[in-house]
């Protein structure tokens, strides 16, 4: 009776910094996923810390989550991070126009850019494109995925969290009251079914958390929208490089240990679980990609691969905002002890934790604060050596 | 342009207590996606029993090692066109020297923790981290980029070599690496780890870790370097002694 | 929940001589470690038989008659291939492991074993014409 | 003060300290190579068909740098021999007390052949005059 206990649903980015959170205010936390950590969206992100420039002219709120996130991921997790930062830089005239509107947006949510000539662009990134117009300096990082959440589920471990990955939740159990009281887990290392009893439930899968809220009979309204991803043998650049523009396809170029890695494309899909890598989109990121830096076009495919992204709200994928949400299932669809967690972007993943967190606990009548700010995580190697 | 291919799938199957046997899945595919994308779709389509590990999907994570037709490949990075051909088949076993978790889910943490205890780092400045044909135009300041070196700590290396075959107390390829390229000049204590019974000299020069390695690290030279950085060490040592 | 499956044992020594799937450096492997423990067994064979020597003149020639059976004459020529191959291989490990060559270790091995096969064969047509 | 604890750690016997005898088996290697050629060949210049008879090998050894040269040959390769065979077993597993029977019997066994073939040069030798 002493602790409550929060069972998370999905071990990817939002999943692993909820059970730090929780953590650290005292939960007993049991993490399952059907997979190993980060084996959904969150493994397969292109790797961006997000500066929130992307987002600072149609999409402020996420914006501004950016760049506080990236500034405190950047001492909290310095063991998964790249802090090289990056670059917007425009092609066209509609590139050149784009970027008044770009200096203003960044001011407006507090995102130091600095703006560079050409000429200097190059000397930093002499693999730019040497037609480039404009170019922006600006405070991205690169990370690496799984190290960035298994990081924060090493911590969450040494905080007491246990980890039960290859276990899928089956079912949620509802107490006839319409409260979700726990969950029907398969074991699928051993094929054995069982029941975990919590107080509270976080769906925290991501781009699947329509599935498993429906289990509940409660409704996300997520859309998942995939996106293709090229990885190049060859690290062209330093920093994560920018088109300069509205968010489009294939305009991110982010270095990755001896990689870049051009992203994204968007479409949507009806079968989250397997979703091909479409080659026409392939090309389209050779295309775009070679736009930024020239010597794509000649350097040799790496990997190809896609992720889905958890979009929310109303709007058809670039158009919908990418911050995140978190539903209190009572108040969305009268079921009590479940809480969604969806949306946003690894940048955001702390944000989104706390937010979840700061919900599971009003529902709880916990009161302890948030402290994730401030505590330094330990080794993403940890997670292996935690006692679990 | 390319005509997909009818293949089947050998793939090792073991949950807890079960002895371990293959289970075979006929698919279509492209042959110029990746295994791992085969492995998927048995999966996703077919068996929704099957554990493997992956994240990534781009070589970065080191999450998807396992033996295609007995040999330690990154699945996602290997092609399915290298491996087999029309009508062929994919052997796809779990990697070897780990524990299996289930199917092709291996535990990793041996080697993640021994990788913690020589002190590897991830992430590092550019020049430390040895980028081979750099930019020439690199600026004098290179120092400051931070980037995430090339081990990916997949193991690949442990499973393919022959002497961490016998004896779990083998440090083993990726170890050793990992301590050589942390530097034994920076870090005098790893010495006493990398020099000793269970370091540097249990290698039997096999290469089998630099063959399969799918990130650029080459162990065994660096295994090699070890060696002479140690000898050349004690013979100082044997000089001045105090 | 101690699982044991699959992870490294004594027992499974055979995986040494395991060719399946492995590239030049392990064949090299196999082949010094096969070479290795054939020739000790050779050296200690061979200490013990010398010592028919010590018995006088007897004991030694009719030794010696017996060697001249073609079976011998073959496991001879399997020591001195072994000895060849096990030392030519030998000079590779010690520049390799000297950081000479690392990045040519396959082409070095080749050339080696060609030596070897080259020189196995000079001895094998002497000792069988001798 | 980095010196000290490189020092400390490396100068430091550890059980089962492999790195000087890992030398000794690369320096004896090289060795054994040099001493088989002229086995060979002083076999061949000596004796045109090889030392079939007893009376061939007596012969053979009167010349003194001949036994000296073969008790030096034995030492170096049963050290060479001896050291690859704990290579070996090594790799086995052994535990920290097995391996100490493993080393004593080793050394016996390597101090007991090099004696005997000693042993046996010198008979060889002596017999001739």
């Amino acid at each position: 009776m002493s602790k409550p206990h929060a069972i998370i649903v999905g071990a990817g980015f939002t999943g692993t910094a909820t059970a730090h959170d929780l953590a650290l205010r005292g939960f007993d936390v049991t993490v399952i996923d059907r997979g190993d950590i980060c084996n959904g969206t969150s493994g397969r992100t292109h790797g961006l810390l997000h500066c929130g420039g992307r987002y600072a002219v149609k999409d402020q709120e996420s914006a501004i989550e950016c760049i506080d996130e990236n500034m405190l991921l950047r001492k909290i997790v310095p063991q998964a991070i790249e802090p090289n930062g990056g670059l917007f830089i425009a092609l066209n005239e509609s590139d050149l126009q784009y970027g008044e509107v770009f200096i203003e947006g960044c001011e407006a949510c507090h995102i130091p850019i600095e703006e560079i000539t050409p000429q200097k662009a190059l000397q930093l990134e002499p693999n730019l494109n040497p037609g480039m117009l404009a170019a922006f300096l600006v405070p991205d990082g690169t990370f690496d995925p799984l190290r960035l959440a298994l990081s924060f589920a090493a911590t969450a471990k040494k905080n007491g969290a246990k980890f039960r990955i290859y276990t899928e939740a089956k079912s949620l159990i509802l107490d006839g009251k319409g409260t979700v009281v726990g969950v029907d887990i398969l074991d699928r290392a051993s094929n054995k079914q069982s029941e975990l009893r919590g107080d509270i439930v976080v769906n925290a899968t991501g781009a699947w958390a329509g599935e498993i809220a429906e289990m509940a009979g409660a409704d996300v309204p997520v859309k998942p929208t995939p996106g293709v991803m090229v990885a190049y043998e060859q690290r062209f650049v330093q920093r994560a490089i920018n088109r300069l523009n509205k968010p489009g396809d294939g305009d991110i170029v982010v270095p990755q240990r001896r990689m870049v890695i051009v992203g994204t494309s968007s479409f949507e899909v009806s079968d989250l679980d397997y979703v091909p890598v479409f080659e026409d989109h392939v090309k389209l990121m050779l295309e775009r990609g070679a736009e930024l830096i020239p010597g794509i076009r000649n350097a040799k495919v790496r990997g190809k691969y896609m992720a889905t992204r958890p979009l929310i709200g109303g709007g058809m994928g670039r158009s919908s905002a990418r911050t995140f949400k978190c539903y209190d299932h009572k108040e969305t669809d009268n079921v009590d002890g479940l809480v969604t967690i969806t949306g946003g972007k690894a940048t955001t993943l702390r944000a989104m934790a706390e937010k979840t967190a700061d919900v599971v606990c009003e529902k709880l009548g916990v009161n302890t604060p948030c402290t994730t700010k401030d505590v330094q995580l330990i080794s993403y190697r940890q997670y292996y050596s935690q006692p679990n | 342009m390319s005509q997909n291919w009818n293949i089947t799938l050998k793939v090792s199957r073991q949950k807890e207590g079960e002895t371990p046997h293959f289970d075979e899945y006929k698919m279509e595919v492209n042959p110029d996606e990746y295994v791992l994308d085969a492995v998927e779709r048995v999966w996703a389509f077919m068996d929704r029993t099957l554990c493997y590990r992956h994240a990534c999907h781009h070589s970065t994570c080191g999450a998807c090692g396992m033996r295609v037709n007995d040999v330690e490949k990154l699945t996602c990075i290997t092609y399915i066109r290298d491996m087999t051909h029309d009508g062929g088949t994919l052997k796809i076993e779990p990697l070897r020297n780990f524990p299996i978790i289930s199917d092709l889910a291996v535990d990793m943490g041996t080697l993640y923790s021994r990788l913690e205890s020589v002190g590897a780092r991830s992430v590092l400045p550019a020049p430390e981290a040895e980028i081979e044909n750099p930019p020439a135009t690199w600026s004098a300041d290179d120092g400051q980029y931070i980037r995430l070196a090339d081990c990916i700590e997949c193991g690949l290396c442990i499973s393919a070599c022959p002497s961490a075959a016998t004896s779990d107390e083998y440090l083993g390829p990726a170890i050793l690496a990992g301590a050589q390229a942390n530097g034994l000049k920076r870090n005098p204590e790893l010495l006493a780890l990398v020099d000793c019974e269970h370091g540097v000299w249990r290698c039997h020069s096999a290469f089998e870790c630099t063959a399969v390695c799918p990130s650029f690290v080459d162990p065994a030279r660096r295994i090699m370097d070890l060696r002479t950085q140690i000898i050349k060490e004690r013979f100082t040592r044997l000089f001045h002694k105090a | 929940m101690e699982n044991k499956r699959n992870k490294p044992s004594p027992a499974r020594f055979w995986m040494w001589f395991n060719p399946i799937g492995r590239e030049t450096g392990g064949w090299a492997f196999i082949l010094n470690r096969v070479t290795a423990l054939g020739l000790i067994f050779y050296l200690f064979l061979h200490l013990i038989v010398l010592g028919q020597l010590a018995k006088g003149p007897e004991g030694y020639d009719g030794f010696v008659a017996l060697m001249h059976n073609p079976y011998v004459i073959v496991g001879e020529l399997l020591v001195v291939a072994a000895g060849i191959l096990h030392g030519l291989n030998g000079i590779r490990i010690i520049l390799t492991t000297f950081g000479i060559g690392v990045t040519y270790q396959k082409t070095l091995f080749y050339t080696l074993m060609a030596v070897a096969l080259i020189t196995i064969l000079i001895f094998g047509i002497r000792m069988f014409t001798a | 003060m980095t010196q000290t604890t490189a020092s400390k750690n490396i100068s430091a016997p550890k059980y089962g300290e492999t790195a000087w005898l890992w030398l000794v088996k690369i320096v004896t290697g090289p060795l054994l190579v040099i001493f088989v050629l002229i086995h060979f060949i002083v076999n061949h210049f000596t004796a045109e068909n090889g030392l079939l008879t007893y009376a061939d090998v007596i012969a053979y050894y009167k010349n003194p740098l001949i036994p000296a040269m073969e008790i030096c040959f034995l030492a170096v390769v049963v050290t060479h021999s001896l050291i690859g065979l704990r290579g070996i077993i090594l790799d086995l597993k052994p535990s920290r007390s097995t391996l100490k029977i493993v080393d004593w019997i080793l050394v016996i066994l390597g101090v007991t052949a090099v004696s005997y073939g000693t042993w046996l040069a010198l008979t060889i030798a002596s017999t001739g005059i």
